[in-house]
């Protein structure tokens, strides 16, 4: 096997030294009745030749959104991710290493979460960011945890413009909370400011929301915080935050979100990675990895992980969290693209993504029977159209156009027919053309 | 010594806020074409100060921070339970084919075909080898398989219209056994272990009754041992209408030779990014699969594979015999990974996965009796599975502790193994070398412990408690890291640089 | 020091040879089919005795190798001459596209309109920015893009009934110049410089006569000056029936600000791996078109295109007014290459072509303008263009030489500049920055230069001629090495290693 | 511009630095009358996005040999490259560095060259071999201006069976010396013994030939030999080495070869890679660059470039060659490739190609009307087929095959209804059952 390098002299030399006469001598302890005697009913081993075709065979199955005009959006996006994102997150050294608990060396870990750590800080308008959580989902869940920790409060509002699995998981995974969700609100005119009691531990409000509107969080902080309730704001993407006043700046006290928008691939929905903002006065309460600046023995600057006393490796049962693995390599990919852009890049990029966006929603407001829900957003809006918005997904498919999700594919309270529609800088003004015209042509 | 600082080709690198500048980008753009804004009033009027670099910069940077890294591909990585296997390079080539990185979670399923397809045959393949039911690919990494066994467990039980508190974890588990347990809401009853490193079935039948959800074990446990009674503590547990949770962390020490199932496994998550060899990528990101038995199957959460080859996304979209306990994560889990896991998958087959955990064990074992005489094995007596516990008794009186000991081996070359855990022997080393070492390698490691072993005992403290002197940084201050910890990078005060 | 002889991430490595065995692999095939062997007595019958690895033993050996180079990734890589530019990845992902990467030169070419396409793109870039009539691709670097040149010029001369057997080649010249004229069977003339670093017109004057086939200039020159007199001395070529060969490794400077086409050359080959960017790959592969004036067109070698796009490959095939003068290379030269230029190109385009050349311009200057109190600039008295020369005046008296200079720059975290080149001054240094620096990074050189330049004049020279000391390796013995060459792995002899 | 870091105010502070107001006064050398004024007439610069998008365009309109049955070979190879070797050549320091002329800060590459050199002379049975050339006719070139150094001669025959390609170059670069080139030869029953005359340099056989065949060189070498001619062996294939004996065992004298087969894609003709190996004896006469053990001042042991005064950078008008720029990363990919592959893997890799290659030839054979000319070959034989090969090719082509190379596109002489045909372990049964079916159907 060409990964392993015992041969079979090796090996006999091997359990020579060990004393036994057999590598099944080292498994005297698998009660003998659950050995297993001959190979697992599976294939045998195959040439990197032979699995890199069957899994391109696979993936040539897939149509690519590269492939034709493309509009999916939801929660993931597409955008264009510099070559040098790629090939560097590849270094061996980044690639193959482990968690830095090593500091003296795995300062090239540490810098870049250090860098991390600080550019979502700073994006999100918040005082400090952790070293990442799985994704933006997850990361909600974890948020509204930690809300209740930091308020000793069980109860939980959910805004009907978040999205409707990030709802999901928090429902799931919160569970000793009580979660209440508002019903969905595809055109953003929900009154969350008289829905907040002094009961509550959290609101969570998406904005940009899932169904593109952006929410002004300011009024609905101001009434939370009168009556002691946090809030965590969510964002799905990213990239709006170079466009858009950041949730720090509006008086959000958690801010989670989806990194995967600078510098990772769609992937089919992971490896993602969450971004996780707070205040400096609850950092004992945050989840997840963070690394920290301090010196070493000579007194040189220096990196290494910090306030581990939260972390299950220490706490055990006691831990804010039981993250373990979280999404490192997303996180370097995150640091450099952002690294890329710089302030300037990123706000080109938020505009382009915007005026693209806008063209998208232009264009099909203008085909008939087909109204758009939004009056403000960012990157992403939604249409109604005139008959099922699943159905009417699939005949554009068939022609070729991803135009988008069906609102109600992910929640199956939201209207039938509603579709949510993303552009990015990908975004060709002949893909929207296109886009327009088969729209017409399939309703 | 030098003017400039750096040494030779280990050049020193400051942060991008120290470098990087607000105007300056990496990323060209075309014009953005005029358009009618439809931000409203929430457009941005604060500055977000981020620095940007040019693309050579930017190259520069990663590259020289990337050098300050210890890797696999620069030598062995023996932390135990981390299973720092080789990462094959076809495999993230196949998970960058444009069919499966540039396909979106949300576009038409019936335009993903090869994705569900593949999705099914890791399903096969996971549910083969354990020897189980059915897999819920969805968690997120192996805490997360955690949490997920762990609910179906509660699941089910709440099916049956019970109710129970408690969690049994043997001392030796790993923290997020606890800690998931924990977030569940359930009391932690830790079991001890018995003088040989494993759990009797005795100790679980003292410590079980009605109240008692699960047992979490991990087999082979986290001192490196087969737990050879370990059908009997399924037996008892299964008697006493619990379930057992199987931490699957190191399950690379058995794939081919048993099978979890058949051992009397309920749940357990498969750590895709140990032993199915995707990248750590310096913390994540990784997968955690979790197989269930038949009776925990009909819990699973969404999304999960209908054999027929369907997706089912939403709770109500669940047919009969159907009840999942919920959703772990937006969209379908981490596609990324299971590119990657399937294609090491194929490229063993059931031989070389075979292969991988023989020569796994056979390498730390090899290690073990290298070592035994200048080292201290915890638990000498039986043999070891794919790593080995030493503990800190060789070191008494020498005045070097577990961690001297440990970077002394960085100035050597080498990652150090994993230090003071598990909690149940005292300065813990666990040294998991994994089936990618060539003889070479392990004789060359072996031979350093032994020198640094002997060093130790003949006094010459200083080489560890000094180390490391040869690493990029020597020994970094933590506890002031955590008095006042300083999380983001803080632009100086133009006063503060100038009163200097 | 350490027992390993490793240095923390400094690890040593052995060659395959030793570490390697012939009954190992890394490469896993399918079972070869039963045939009936047709390699008749030719089968082989001795063995090769290529030592193999698996793949994590190869992935170390190479990556524990390149970490011991030195790369422009990695710091400033002020070759003169060399112009090490930053490598776009963009570049690198583009020539991998399966339809470039993965298409045969012997596949119809009604199935690659594509690569055919991309060849003509480039060579509009190419005419268009030297302003020159058309371009031969095919040489495969820059050497042999000279070859071509002088080709197309001895072609063009015998076609007009005539042999010429001199060729001018100024003294400063790189050494492939004299080294393609002698090749042709030219006598080659050498050319003196004046006191500033240039020709003059009247020196070329003075050595033409009729058996002169051409010169061949480098501009701007390898002292890093534009040739002032370069029209005059091309008029002077001209009126004497010779050709104006011009050396285009120092195109970088001018791209956008002249055209060597309306300086008067006829023949100029570009190095695409120095002026755009391809890697320089530890020595290769390049690529070196070669632009040619009307009047030497028609006699570019094959493969050539035509206007309307085919490509005419053999000389049998030509039409009128289609004279090769032959084939330099099978196939079409190196499309890799045509692919990353012309990215580099596209993504610079006209206006950051010339931006290019600007920055490369002002920062020779800059570090001209920052050493000239400490160290001696060659040729004061003009502005460099892309680099600036300097020669040994300052170290004279401190015991330090132009290479303990250059080495102490090693232990400093920087590749040196060229040295002793060109030959026309005493201990040359060229410094090219390339326009790939920020000017934070160009202060640091300055500043280390500053402080290196200062402690040779204090007498630390020991700094100096002690160096390299922190780099992989100290100064090699390149005379030994020279003497009894060793070129090739020599198993030891079995008994051998049994008397040491 | 992204790759320029230096902005507006870098550079104005540059200029007042060296004392002058703008850059164009830099430029006071260059004759007025030639500055250019405003920008060339070429398209302005454009995102990395853009570019990508320009050059998939391009890339699309070529038919990839992975897109279908594939039998095309005569000088360069489709096999599989581990994604390693890829990954591993493109380390920023391995990819980004320049000629390992400081050698203490270059061991990486210099060790890697001992190793390509090494490799090279065992493979080919030689004592030495060079860092690599640019490709295989290069290499034939001046390999043939070496043996007139050595001889002092200046006749040089051209087997039949060489490359129709490699004898053009060969016939140009060679400008000083007298070429005669044997009449092509495709039934590889050419009589070289008795065209042996004792006022040759050299002769020059490639074997496996053009046309595929295996040609015994022992007793051309012994007749050569003794009317002092040297003898230069060429190949195309070197997977072709694993399987057959080494020129260097048959009495060869310099051996040139491409060495793309391993490690190196197809890349439409280059960059490929020269193997170049001889006799110690000649090593002082030999082109090219040369890495040499050695040991540094500590006394440890390293690699350099060792001797220089035969290079063009030394030696100047005097050097045995002007090559300066080589193949360093192509023989880089290519050590990698041989470490990986080792003996074992070569000789598998080599019998597999020529296990497929019989069987395409059994397939062609029974297709009515084509006939296969090789008694013997390794990966690739002629086949004779009634009508004009080009268009039949050409007819195949449109079917989704590439049946191989018209002998007659490379060479006026050759018969036009010969098609040389290459198979590797790529070739799968299907696609050689396809190829026989369609050839079937066009003839
Ligand atoms: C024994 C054991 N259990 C669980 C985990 C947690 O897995 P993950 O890090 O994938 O969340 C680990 C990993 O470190 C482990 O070693
Ligand atoms: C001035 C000059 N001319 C010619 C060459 C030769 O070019 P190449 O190395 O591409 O053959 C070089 C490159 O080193 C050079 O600097």
């Amino acid at each position: 096997m060409r990964y392993h390098p015992l041969t079979s002299d090796d090996r006999a030399l091997m359990l020579s030294r060990i004393g036994v006469t057999s590598v099944d001598d080292l498994f005297v302890d698998v009660p003998a009745e659950h050995r297993l005697d001959g190979l697992l009913p599976l294939p045998k081993g195959a040439s990197e030749m032979g699995v890199e075709r069957t899994l391109a065979a696979m993936a040539a199955q897939n149509r690519a959104a590269g492939e034709g005009p493309f509009f999916v959006g939801a929660g993931a996006y597409r955008h264009h991710i510099p070559a040098s994102v790629d090939h560097l997150i590849q270094r061996s050294e980044f690639l193959t290493s482990y968690t830095p608990y090593q500091a003296e060396i795995s300062q090239g870990t540490l810098q870049v979460l250090f860098e991390f750590q600080t550019q979502v800080a700073r994006l999100t308008g918040m005082e400090v960011a952790n070293a990442s959580m799985y994704d933006g989902s997850t990361g909600a869940a974890e948020a509204v945890m930690m809300a209740a920790r930091i308020t000793r409060r069980k109860k939980v509002l959910l805004a009907g413009g978040l999205h409707p699995q990030y709802r999901d998981v928090i429902d799931t995974i919160a569970t000793g909370l009580e979660v209440e969700a508002l019903p969905t609100d595809p055109t953003g005119t929900e009154d969350l400011r008289s829905a907040i009691t002094d009961d509550l531990a959290c609101i969570v409000i998406q904005t940009p929301s899932f169904y593109g509107h952006l929410i002004d969080l300011k009024p609905i902080a101001e009434a939370a915080h009168a009556a002691g309730v946090l809030v965590v704001s969510v964002f799905t993407e990213a990239v709006a935050l170079g466009a858009i006043e950041p949730p720090g700046a509006l008086g959000a006290d958690i801010v989670v979100g989806e990194g995967q928008s600078i510098g990772n691939a769609l992937n089919f929905g992971g490896p993602y990675v969450g971004l996780f903002a707070a205040k400096k006065a609850h950092v004992r309460q945050m989840p997840g990895r963070l690394a920290g600046e301090t010196v070493d023995a000579d007194g040189r600057r220096g990196f290494a992980l910090t306030l581990s006393t939260r972390e299950q490796h220490i706490r055990r049962d006691k831990a804010t969290s039981n993250i373990c693995t979280n999404s490192g390599l997303c996180a370097l990919a995150f640091t450099i693209h952002m690294s890329l852009l710089g302030e300037a890049g990123l706000q080109k990029l938020a505009h382009l993504n915007h005026a693209m966006a806008v063209q998208t929603a232009d264009a099909l407001a203008a085909v008939p029977g087909v109204s758009v829900l939004n009056d403000t957003f960012f990157n992403e809006f939604t249409i109604r159209v005139p008959g099922n918005a699943a159905a009417i997904i699939e005949k554009l498919a068939r022609e070729g156009v991803l135009g988008g999700v069906p609102a109600s594919r992910l929640d199956p309270a939201a209207p039938d027919d509603l579709i949510i529609v993303a552009a990015t800088e990908m975004t060709s003004e002949a893909d929207i053309a296109r886009y327009a015209a088969i729209l017409g042509d399939v309703l | 010594m030098t003017f400039t600082g750096n040494e030779g080709l280990n050049i020193a690198e400051p942060l991008i806020f120290e470098t990087g500048r607000t105007d300056v980008t990496g990323v060209d753009l075309p014009d953005v074409p005029a358009v009618q804004s439809r931000l409203g009033k929430l457009a941005r009027t604060t500055p977000v100060d981020l620095p940007g670099l040019t693309e050579p910069e930017t190259m520069r940077h990663y590259v020289r921070l990337s050098r300050q890294n210890y890797a696999i591909d620069l030598g062995i990585y023996p932390l135990g339970s981390c299973t720092m296997k080789h990462n094959p390079r076809l495999n993230e080539k196949a998970a960058r084919m444009p069919g499966f990185a540039d396909i979106h979670p949300l576009q038409p399923l019936s335009t993903v075909p090869g994705a569900l397809a593949l999705m099914a045959e890791l399903s096969r393949w996971l549910t083969t080898m354990t020897g189980m039911a059915a897999v819920a690919l969805s968690p997120k990494a192996g805490a997360q398989g955690e949490l997920a066994g762990m609910m179906a467990i509660r699941a089910a039980i709440k099916a049956r219209g019970e109710t129970r508190t408690t969690v049994l974890v043997p001392e030796s588990a790993h923290g997020t056994n606890p800690a998931t347990a924990a977030a569940l809401g359930y009391k932690v009853t830790a079991i001890k272990a018995r003088e040989d490193g494993t759990v009797s079935a005795e100790a679980v039948r003292a410590a079980l009754s009605d109240d008692v959800a699960a047992i979490m074990l991990t087999n082979p446990n986290t001192c490196g041992l087969f737990e050879p009674e370990v059908a009997e503590i399924a037996a008892a547990i299964h008697e006493a209408g619990a379930y057992f949770y199987g931490d699957g962390a190191n399950f690379n020490a058995i794939v081919g030779k048993t099978r979890p199932g058949d051992l009397g496994v309920d749940a357990m998550h498969i750590n895709l990014h140990k032993t199915f060899s995707t990248p750590h990528g310096g913390g994540g990101p990784g997968s955690g699969p979790v197989v269930l038995s038949e009776r925990l199957a009909p819990f699973a959460p969404v999304p999960f594979l209908r054999a027929d080859g369907t997706l089912v996304e939403r709770q109500d979209a669940c047919g009969e015999g159907e009840v999942p306990f919920g959703r772990l994560t937006a969209f379908h889990g981490q596609m990324g990974m299971y590119v990657r896991a399937l294609a090491y998958m194929l490229s063993h087959g059931s031989d070389g996965l075979r292969e991988a955990s023989e020569d796994a064990v056979l390498s730390a074992n090899y290690i073990k009796a290298s070592l035994a005489d200048v080292m201290t094995v915890a638990f000498p007596d039986r043999p070891a599975m794919h790593e080995v516990l030493f503990d800190e008794r060789f070191l008494k009186g020498t005045g070097v502790t577990t961690l001297d000991f440990a970077k002394a081996m960085i100035d050597e070359g080498f990652h150090p193994m994993t230090m003071y855990f598990p909690l149940v022997v005292p300065g813990a080393m666990l040294v998991e070398p994994t089936e990618s070492e060539s003889l070479a390698s392990l004789d060359l490691f072996i031979a350093a412990l032994r020198d640094l072993a002997n060093a130790a005992r003949e006094g010459d403290s200083a080489r560890f408690t000094e180390a490391p002197r040869l690493a990029p940084r020597r020994r970094l201050d933590e506890t002031r890291g955590a008095r006042r910890p300083i999380l983001t990078y803080e632009t100086p005060e133009p006063f503060a640089e100038a009163a200097e």
